[in-house]
């Protein structure tokens, strides 16, 4: 079957992923060979490799793969592998509800701030300077927050992970709103069109591309904030509480961490080559630029 | 059976409650940390069915860094939380209406450990060392101890924030580590020395015990709002959850093994060795109970409070309400009539042998 | 031709910020009045005013003092009641719209029905010879057909006058020449009212009726030429003498403004 | 002809009118924000465990700022060397891609791919691989959260040069190292500084993750952490305020050099 | 005006894309002579290869066969040897060079010393009235103004040859006679060889000794029309019957070969 046009970035983006695989295999086994080789040291000197090859801090890859296929747990028959998909699906579905609140917020933000400009000038650094606050420090009382609310943790989660997507999008949103020039503007007036109708049939169309060059960075920044937000919100789910877990769990199991940190890694990836492939469809009709 | 709820992982839900019930209630319990036999009580409540027996349906919650149990409980976000005195008064301070309706933990566990050739013996040989600190509250007794000896943990020592691990002590990242009897003074001895290839021996390192030092600070305890139970209902909820909780921990002193099996089938990933360690020196915290499990000692109160206050993390004494025992005393009486040992008089701790890495 | 005056320019000033220090008097005392079917074109050197003047009488933008009445009618009210059609320099097509779309726009927002506002705007497509490309997207199409489309676009809702502001100025010389005659042909079967703003004096002598030449700093009215070289004009005309003769008349009238004020 | 006065773009900036759209609003926005925050806590009785006042902060901060800055040095320190690394890192890559120009497509479009994962991920692992207590685990987090968006940035920078500016140095026999000298580099400039403001942000962001994941325990993220869990919202709220304040003067910081770097920018080098 | 040939192009075909499906005979054996000290125009429809011929000539691109020789040797040779002085449509300046150094930069890749090439370079500037400006950055001056400082620009280096690829295509049209008369100037007083690309006819006419008009797929020259309108030309020539004339013959040169090929 041909490959439609706007889902090559796609498909392409899976071959590199493999492709960078298969060189980062080769260089994490070439560097641990090389380091069991000198004993952790450049040859011919004392100074100390930055990071020791042993099997702690560096599990061959073979055993980081081969954990994937492993019981998570002794007594249960679900795999390792299966169990952290699981989990990470936990997350994206976090990320995803965050990324929708995030998009809602960022957009109808911005546009508030394209029809008031004293509103924007007011409240554009601070929301610059929202980015700024150590998300990682509010999200212990966002989730009491949402509890007071009586919400569950995993809509405190997505509002966690909204709180970071947001902001990428207000900035491309109204950056595409305003991005219509001077003509269609002109034009949509000179035949007598409402502000809404503008909005409708011009600014919002015009504002799409940008739209989803902010929904890129958004959904990347949605992951972070669910994982960061999970480290918080105590409902145990989720591909950061694994990490986390397993980060407690280190030496007595160091290959689990690492394939939870690629697992989460893979997740982020996707979910954004899912905003990617959403683009191309939407977007399938425009000219590339 | 296993009863790790895969669904939500982290999460330990039972499988419906006893026949004679004609309903069930659901309630909740967060942790302050993840699986493991530091909680071997609520596992096993769980797993033997003495919560269903009671008409509950109890959900587990594991903890975890962040996971804050007093918050998750001021919050609403659960019905009972597992919580230090220390953390939950200063949380009710703060407006939190938690109140301590069980204390499990009879005893502090905490040491400061340094290596053997390091020569330091005693916490004023530490003035000027790097030593490491969990903080979160669990950094209370410590200073308490140091300030008994005339220090203060930021200006005489180089404070690390320590991570789950003994990671940093064992690389000689720091001088002085902190431990608790039941897990991380058995991580030092599951670790093997490079150079003889054998396991850390415990004449390996010098322990301070602050309990001996006559610091010890009431830690894990069962916590609940006063708002909630204002409700009558509630209040008989609670005395059951307590009652099936108390008759876990019997259990547990009671059949050693088949309960280091319950906490290990509930998702810790530590090995078999670590958590029967764990395990024993739990019961050692608990047992015996001169007054009963769950009972409140005044004096180890009010100790706990100092600790709390002299630390800067409390600025008054809490008010009356910050502990009741009926519930417990109603709990204990009808564990008692269930035939259990509530006291663990004639109890002995177990031999358990660490094997590398704790398998 | 009859004589109704379509649009009354009277007096008309507009000051660019007229508070702050940077205040552009962009045009100074403008009286103009132009009728209906006319083709009448604004001429003059970057700057002097004449996108601002077309502008204004658009009520794309306010003027400073003065009175515009188009159609007996205020200029805002005119805009309200769809009474322009707008070409600019650039076509502004929405790159998301088909051709066919695009040029429905007006009616779309005027609230015409959708079977209505197809059948009209395939006619104006046919007006404009771009019926086989009324499923093509703007950037299928040369720089000369988005224009045309973007003209076909103006007369849509059947405006009674058309406002335009440099439509050609950035085609080539060719295509420029090929739309010129196009844009005779349309005014000729629409009988619309043209208001025209050119840089070109060979433009505005080709297409116009009347050119209206303005100076710079402050904008004003400088001299209108009227052109009659006879309709329908043709490639022919363009090699004609009389039509050097008025080209050699606007450029005399346009350089004695340039010389009044100081060249460029 | 005209040309277009800068100076009056520049004498524009203390007009009164532009005080009162420009300056005013901001000014009066946070006055609103705090205003309300105050009114709605004291007014509802709000639990200082569910949000604190702003007046219990600004105390909480005057009583302990000095413990905050000093937690403020060692995450600084942290972040400052992540993001020195992460840039110089970014950058050398950055112009190797320029130089070897068949290599950037594979390489770039690899970073942008990596990108997309949630490096805080790596805290842990950086943790075990650098040392949990040492700041080359914070810094090197922050780096490569630094690294990746200004590798991408940079490399378009060096790459998206107009193909206009590339004929007339050809024209002129101008050699390879001249057209990256006076072409290539000028023209990456604007977009490096896109990647370096992302990367002020993200830097800071990493370093607080890191912390939590152990460390020095004078950390700000460390203290902030600490703070909420007692609970002392007021004082975790000072150090969330201290730690915003920084990004914002880091970012400011950049902003300044991108203005010092680029002055050709003046008007346009708004930034944000 | 000698006769000593400074470009001889013989013979010359370039064809895009050579062996790919979309291959494009650009231009097909194009045979040209130009003479030192000549201006010579290349008119013709918009793809006729203009451009291309202009840039092979200057070793931008490279031809598929033939020959070129540029004062007498290969075109490489001539453009390392940095005989070429060249302004492109757009003024194409660096955006980060203040316009001095903007104006300094041939000078600067060919390693003259900073103060000799700002005494140069500022020379160049008072060539074009824009010694007041020197200080400014490209997006402080106007379309026209940053078109006259790639003229000096291009200038600076003192080149043998002037290559200019419709340098005022992008300026209105005052903008444009004016900027037409001040090249002639520049021209008479540099006795540089110029070879001028461009759409416009009268522009052509206006400043060329010589038209070479092309036409499309493939392109070739149509035929060469010799303008002797006498230098220096003025406003004046413009409106001379003269000019008319002779724009005429080069509109009916190049209508015929519009007409050969089909239109627009
Ligand atoms: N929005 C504006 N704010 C301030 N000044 C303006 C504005 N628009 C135009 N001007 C000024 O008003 C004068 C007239 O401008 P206008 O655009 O009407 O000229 P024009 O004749 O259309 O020029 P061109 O031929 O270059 O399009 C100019 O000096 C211009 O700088
Ligand atoms: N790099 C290229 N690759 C393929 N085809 C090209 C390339 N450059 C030009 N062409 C083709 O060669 C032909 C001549 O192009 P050229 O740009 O020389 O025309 P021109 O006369 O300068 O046109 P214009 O007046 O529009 O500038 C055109 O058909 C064009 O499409
Ligand atoms: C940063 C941080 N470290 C540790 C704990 C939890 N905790 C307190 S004491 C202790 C050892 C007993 O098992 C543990 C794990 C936390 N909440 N946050
Ligand atoms: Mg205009
Ligand atoms: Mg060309």
């Amino acid at each position: 079957m041909p490959v439609r046009q706007w889902a090559t970035p796609f498909v392409s983006a899976l071959g590199w992923f493999f492709g960078v695989a298969v060189v980062g295999t080769a260089l994490w086994e070439g560097y641990k060979a090389f380091g069991q080789l000198t004993g952790d040291v450049f040859p011919g000197t004392d100074i100390n490799l930055p990071v020791s090859t042993d099997d702690l801090a560096m599990p061959h890859t073979w055993s980081i793969a081969a954990s994937l296929i492993e019981p998570v747990q002794r007594g249960v028959d679900i795999s390792l592998g299966s169990y952290l998909v699981q989990q990470a699906m936990v997350t994206l579905q976090e990320s995803f509800a965050g990324l929708l609140l995030g998009t809602l917020v960022g957009v109808l933000l911005a546009v508030v701030f394209l029809w008031f400009g004293a509103v924007r000038q007011g409240l554009m650094p601070w929301v610059v300077a929202s980015q700024t606050v150590p998300l990682v420090a509010i999200a212990p009382m966002v989730v009491v927050w949402g509890g007071q609310l009586g919400l569950p943790a995993g809509i405190t989660v997505a509002a966690i992970s909204a709180y970071l997507a947001f902001f990428p999008i207000v900035i491309n949103m109204l950056r595409g709103l305003q991005s219509p020039p001077t003509i269609q503007v002109d034009l949509m007036r000179s035949i007598a069109a409402s502000n809404g109708q503008s909005l409708r049939m011009l600014r919002f169309p015009a504002a799409l591309p940008y739209l989803f060059a902010g929904l890129r960075v958004a959904a990347t920044a949605s992951v972070i904030g669910a994982i960061v937000g999970e480290l918080s919100a105590g409902t145990g789910n989720g591909i950061g509480r694994v990490i986390l877990n397993f980060t407690y769990y280190y030496s007595s199991g160091p290959e689990k961490l690492y394939a939870a940190v690629l697992v989460a890694s893979l997740a982020g990836i996707v979910f954004v080559q899912f905003i990617h492939l959403a683009e191309g469809l939407l977007l399938r009709r425009r000219p590339r630029s | 059976a296993p009863s790790a709820d895969l669904a939500t992982p982290g999460t330990s839900t039972g499988d419906g409650v006893a026949d004679h019930c004609e309903s069930g209630d659901e309630v909740r319990v967060v942790l302050q940390w993840v699986a493991q036999s530091q909680f071997a009580g609520y596992y096993a409540a769980q797993d033997q069915g003495f919560y269903a027996d009671e008409c509950l349906e109890v959900t587990i919650q594991e903890g975890g860094v962040n996971v804050v149990p007093q918050q998750m409980l001021s919050s609403g976000n659960t019905e009972f939380a597992v919580s230090h005195v220390t953390k939950s008064m200063a949380t009710r301070e703060e407006g939190a209406d938690l109140v301590n309706i069980g204390q499990i933990f009879q005893r502090g566990a905490y040491l400061q450990v340094s290596w053997a050739d390091s020569g330091l013996e005693t916490l004023s040989d530490l003035e000027g060392q790097k030593v490491g600190s969990w903080g979160f509250g669990n950094d209370l007794t410590l200073r308490a101890a140091m300030a008994g000896e005339g220090m203060d943990l930021e200006e005489d020592t180089t404070m690390v924030q320590q991570p789950f691990d003994m990671s940093l002590l064992l690389n000689r990242d720091i001088d002085s580590a902190q431990a608790k009897t039941y897990n991380e003074y058995a991580q030092l001895l599951e670790a093997t020395n490079p150079e003889t290839g054998e396991l850390y021996q415990p004449s390996d390192f010098n322990t301070i015990n602050l309990q001996d030092l006559g610091y010890s600070s009431l830690e894990d305890g069962v916590y609940a709002r006063g708002e909630w139970l204002r409700d009558e209902e509630n209040q008989d909820i609670a005395t059951r959850f307590l009652k099936a909780t108390f008759e876990g921990w019997a259990f547990c002193r009671d059949h050693f093994e088949e309960c280091t099996d319950i906490v290990l089938d509930n998702g810790s990933t530590l090995g078999y060795s670590h958590m029967a360690w764990q395990l024993n020196e739990v019961n050692r915290l608990i047992w015996p109970s001169p007054e009963g499990i769950g009972a409140v000692d005044e004096d180890a109160w009010q100790q706990t409070i100092d600790i709390a206050m002299q630390g800067d993390v409390l600025a008054t004494e809490p008010d009356a309400g910050a502990y009741r025992t009926d519930l417990s005393e109603a709990a204990l009486e009808a564990a008692r009539e269930n035939g259990v040992d509530v006291i663990g008089d004639d109890y002995e701790p177990e031999d358990v042998e660490l094997a590398p890495g704790g398998e | 031709m009859s004589n109704r005056v379509v649009i009354d320019v009277d007096n008309v000033d507009k000051v660019f910020d007229a508070s702050g220090k940077n205040s552009v008097a962009a045009l100074q005392g403008i009286d103009l009045t132009i009728d209906e079917g006319e083709f009448v074109s604004l001429l003059g050197p970057s700057g002097c005013g004449k996108s601002t003047l077309l502008r204004v009488m658009a009520d794309l933008t306010a003027s400073t003092s003065g009175r515009i009445e188009v159609n007996e009618k205020s200029a805002t009210q005119a805009r309200q009641d769809r009474d322009y059609g707008m070409v600019f320099q650039q076509p502004g097509l929405f790159e998301w719209r088909s051709v066919l779309r695009n040029v429905e726009l007006p009616l779309q927002v005027a609230g015409v029905a959708k079977e209505q506002r197809r059948q009209r705007a395939q006619k104006m497509l046919e007006l404009v010879h771009l019926s086989d490309f009324e499923r093509h997207f703007p950037w299928q199409l040369s720089g000369g057909m988005q224009q045309r489309v973007s003209i076909a676009r103006a007369l849509t809702s059947a405006p009674k006058i058309l406002l335009m502001d440099e439509p050609l100025g950035a085609l080539d010389e060719m295509n420029r020449e090929y739309l010129q005659s196009e844009l005779l042909r349309i005014w000729d079967s629409t009988k619309t009212t043209v208001v025209f703003v050119t840089h070109s004096i060979s433009e505005a002598v080709f297409l116009s009726s009347r050119v209206v030449i303005m100076s710079p700093r402050p904008g004003r009215v400088a001299g209108v030429v009227e052109v009659d070289l006879p309709y329908p004009r043709t490639a022919r005309t363009r090699t004609s003498p009389e039509f050097y003769d008025k080209v050699t008349e606007v450029r005399t009238a346009l350089h004695a403004v340039l010389a009044e004020t100081e060249t460029v | 002809m005209t040309a277009i006065d800068s100076s009056s773009a520049r004498s524009s900036l203390v007009s009164p009118s532009w005080l009162l759209h420009n300056v005013l609003p901001v000014i009066v926005a946070p006055v609103v924000i705090l205003t309300l925050w105050q009114a709605l806590v004291r007014g509802f009785q709000v639990d200082s465990f569910v949000l604190p006042a702003p007046t219990d902060i600004a105390g909480a901060l005057v009583e302990e700022i000095g413990t905050i800055l000093s937690a403020s040095t060692v995450t600084v320190r942290a972040v400052l060397l992540g993001l020195a690394s992460g840039v110089s890192g970014g950058v050398t890559v950055a112009l190797l891609l320029a130089r070897f120009r068949s290599l950037s497509a594979p390489i770039l479009t690899v970073a942008v791919i990596v990108n997309c994962a949630p490096i805080v991920a790596l805290a842990p692992i950086f943790n075990n691989w650098l040392g949990t207590a040492s700041i080359a685990s914070k810094a090197g987090v922050a780096a490569i959260m630094v690294f990746f968006p200004v590798l991408v940035n940079t490399t378009r920078g060096l790459l998206n040069v107009s193909a206009l500016h590339l004929e007339v140095m050809e024209s002129l026999a101008a050699s390879p190292r001249q057209v990256t000298l006076w072409v290539r580099l000028p023209n990456a400039l604007p977009y490096l500084f896109n990647g370096v403001k992302l990367g002020t942000t993200l830097s800071v962001i990493a370093v607080i993750v890191s912390e939590y994941f152990g460390g020095p325990a004078d950390a700000l993220g460390v203290y902030i952490a600490q703070m909420a869990a007692l609970p002392r919202y007021a004082e975790a709220w000072a150090g969330i305020l201290v730690s915003a304040a920084l990004g914002l003067a880091l970012f400011g910081l950049v902003n300044l050099l991108e203005r010092y770097l680029m002055p050709w920018n003046a008007t346009t080098g708004s930034g944000g």
